[in-house]
């Protein structure tokens, strides 16, 4: 087990985090790019339309993994800001805060899509369904921590205070989910929901299993490129940082 | 489950093109509309989140070089 | 010192503070009553619309009552020093943040619960409600100050963090409208209110152990700027 | 340590015994304050080691807290109480003395009549002598006094050192903060702190 401890240990070190996230970078997109696509075209023109909404059910190949990648970009987020308070690592805080953009398009986009998918559906463009309502309070959530990381001058004060706060949201998250999903039962009477499919064909859920493979590469490649660039703003005065630009390697 | 269902014959390669031309794909049977205008913003968050690492990269080195020059 | 002498002395710092200057724990009461009595000149004065609305009406009304309140939690120690006196004091400093919030809970809470009655009255609430709009407002009120005194503790350092703070809390604040107005609306409809009561109950014994530890370490973040 | 990831004080290193007194002084932006902050435990340092009686204070917060006192700029007066409330239940938290004590303090620091009044209507250097009475009574075996004596007459000056005085001798240990010199008789270490190259 100790090779895992000092690969971990690795990554928490600055100037091996930058080396190590390039590489990583590169094979994600690598990844992505591929299954986005594929998934993109087997979703629009070979993937059966649903029998009940049609073509409009095509939307689930964004909407859904969307929604899946903004919800665990949260959980992410607070995880990484867990580590950043507990160890005190800049790499930590520098992944928390470069994650809020990203999580907060993702919820953004599954909100646009979610609604545009909603107009052919039930012939409104907002639709106050369970999962979409969660995600627009989700989007508030990000762009609290997005807020409160940008409203300080000194960086290790914002880093530290958007962990806690990411963490005081991912502890509220299922709650708030729950109630949600408790209040749209209550006033709703349950027709047919968004979210709850009947058990779909192979054919159907095969592209979106792509689609949603690629979301979270495309996720994960994005998300490592910010922070690395980040951590070189953070870390240009140190010796590592000098030498790279001296070398004109940036 | 997933595993399971895999098994049964479903071959990812076969499947065979829902529309028959062009045009009928674009329509989608009326929600065209709908569809590619939800493919069309994921599309525009993806390359705009896609990119910022690279404009971001791109204003960083301006300031480093810069610094470089003023020390020098 | 033990922890309860050291409550005491802070409900009596807080308490005689409340009463040389009122205001500050007047301004929400007099902002509730406002808000409230815009919905029936913005909506419509007919009993049986105000009625539907009045629970929502009342609960959004006291949330952001709260909300505005929330930015002096903080703030005044912040400037003069006290709160750096409490970082440094070897008491735990999640204690004196519970204590500190549920004072100010009582003196800025209180009167707001006391008033909702009389506001039930206002939005033609059926009297046989107010009973239940009261136990929400006390199961409710002090969660809404408990998670508001995080995100008061997090942007206690900033220049304008009012409005951030608003943007940071009320997200936070969805359960507990939700479940609140829902025990109203039970209320009204005659059914029964002891589970969303309940519900209320056990979001309130949550944030009793979590916001203030979130609090009390946001309180040390900000200070290091 | 590092503020904002720019290095503010490097390379620093003093030991305190029991009856030293140590007084930092520096130009204006070379970390007097910060230093300070640091050693109360307010700042957190980027590398480095705060001990306490041998031992690191991140490993005995409640311990080293209760024998710390620790005035900054801002007095950790609530200006909407009296002097008397003040010591009683704000500075009352650390050193639990009897009120008829704190009216001692009071007096003796030359504030008899003000005492009454709500401190928010008092002179700067009258607050800052509601602040520093408590060195009177104060159990605390460090003391970190930033600055303590902006806005102070030289009769409380006076005062001060002589608190500062009785506390040595008591086998206390304290840093001061100060443009000011200190009276010789108190044996003060010089800590000369430059303003780091800020590139």
């Amino acid at each position: 087990m100790g090779w895992l401890a000092t690969w971990y240990h690795r990554w928490a070190s600055p100037p091996w985090f930058y080396q190590m996230s390039g590489r990583w970078t590169r094979g994600l997109m690598g990844l992505a790019l591929p299954l986005l696509c594929v998934g993109t075209l087997w979703g629009l023109a070979f993937a059966p339309a649903d029998y009940q909404q049609g073509n409009s059910f095509r939307i689930i190949y964004i909407h859904v993994p969307a929604a899946m990648v903004a919800q665990s970009g949260y959980i992410l987020m607070a995880s990484a800001g867990l580590v950043g308070l507990v160890w005190r690592l800049k790499v930590a805080d520098v992944v928390l805060r470069n994650c809020a953009p990203i999580g907060a398009a993702m919820t953004f986009l599954a909100l646009a899509t979610g609604s545009i998918w909603g107009k052919p559906t039930w012939g409104a463009w907002w639709v106050w369904d369970a999962r979409i309502t969660s995600m627009l309070v989700l989007l508030m959530l990000y762009l609290g921590v997005m807020g409160l990381g940008s409203a300080f001058r000194n960086e290790q004060a914002a880093g530290r205070a958007s962990a806690i706060l990411a963490l005081v949201g991912v502890v509220n998250i299922p709650i708030i989910k729950y109630s949600v999903e408790w209040w749209y039962s209550l006033h709703q009477p349950a027709t047919f929901r968004l979210t709850e499919k009947p058990a779909m064909p192979v054919e159907m859920w095969a592209p979106l299993l792509v689609m949603v493979l690629g979301f979270y590469a495309f996720f994960g490649a994005v998300l490592l490129a910010r922070s690395r660039v980040d951590l070189l703003d953070r870390e240009r005065r140190s010796r590592w940082v000098r030498s790279l630009v001296a070398e004109h390697a940036i | 489950m997933i595993a399971s269902a895999a098994v049964d014959g479903f071959d990812p390669w076969s499947q065979n093109m829902q529309f028959d031309s062009f045009s009928t794909w674009l329509q989608m049977g009326g929600h065209g509309g709908y569809v590619f205008a939800a493919y069309g913003i994921a599309f525009a968050v993806l390359v705009y989140q896609g990119l910022a690492p690279l404009r971001k990269r791109r204003a960083l080195r301006r300031r480093l070089m810069a610094s470089l020059e003023g020390e020098r | 010192m033990g922890l309860v002498p050291l409550a005491g002395l802070i409900c009596r710092r807080e308490w005689l503070l409340a009463v040389r200057s009122p205001a500050q724990v007047l301004n929400p009461l007099v902002f509730f009553v406002l808000v409230i009595a815009m919905f029936p000149l913005g909506i419509s004065p007919a009993p049986e619309v105000l009625a539907r609305i009045a629970g929502g009406v009342i609960w959004v009304a006291a949330l952001l009552a709260v909300l505005l309140s929330l930015e002096s939690l903080f703030r005044e120690d912040r400037d003069e020093g006290v709160l750096e006196q409490l970082l440094v004091s070897p008491h735990p400093l999640p204690f004196v943040v519970l204590v500190k919030v549920l004072v100010y809970a009582l003196l800025v809470g209180g009167p707001l619960v006391l008033m909702s009655p009389v506001l039930g009255l206002m939005l033609s609430l059926p009297p046989a409600t107010y009973g239940t709009l009261v136990a929400a407002l006390l199961l409710g009120m002090p969660t809404l100050f408990l998670l508001g005194s995080v995100g008061a503790a997090l942007t206690v350092g900033l220049r304008r963090g009012g409005l951030l703070l608003v943007l940071l809390v009320l997200p936070l604040y969805v359960p507990v409208l939700v479940f609140a107005t829902a025990a109203v609306d039970a209320a009204q409809l005659g059914m029964p209110v002891r589970g969303h009561l309940a519900l209320l109950g056990a979001l309130l014994a949550l944030m009793l152990v979590v916001a203030p530890v979130a609090a009390a370490g946001a309180l040390r973040v900000t200070s290091e700027e | 340590m590092e503020l904002d990831d720019r290095p503010l004080l490097s390379g620093l290193g003093f030991c305190l015994r029991a009856g030293d007194l140590v007084q930092v002084c520096g130009a204006n932006g070379s970390g007097k304050t910060t230093l300070m902050r640091a050693l109360a435990g307010l700042v957190p340092l980027a590398d480095g080691e705060v001990l306490w009686r041998g031992r690191r204070v991140q490993r005995q917060w409640s311990r080293f807290r209760a024998e710390l006192l620790f005035i900054g700029h801002r007095l950790g007066l609530k200006t909407g109480l009296t002097a008397e409330e003040n010591l009683r239940l704000v500075a009352g938290v650390k050193a639990p003395v009897v009120a008829r004590d704190w009216r001692q303090c009071l007096l003796a620091v030359g504030l008899g009549a003000a005492a009454r009044m709500p401190v928010w209507q008092l002179s700067a250097g009258q607050q800052r002598r509601v602040a520093l009475a408590q060195l009177a009574v104060s159990p605390a075996t460090l003391w970190l006094l930033d600055e303590p004596f902006t806005a102070l007459d030289p009769q409380a000056v006076a005062w001060v050192e002589a608190q500062l005085q009785r506390h040595l001798l008591a086998g206390g240990v304290a840093v001061v903060t100060s443009h000011q010199p200190l009276s010789a008789h108190l044996g003060a270490r010089q800590l000369e702190l430059n303003v780091q190259d800020v590139d």
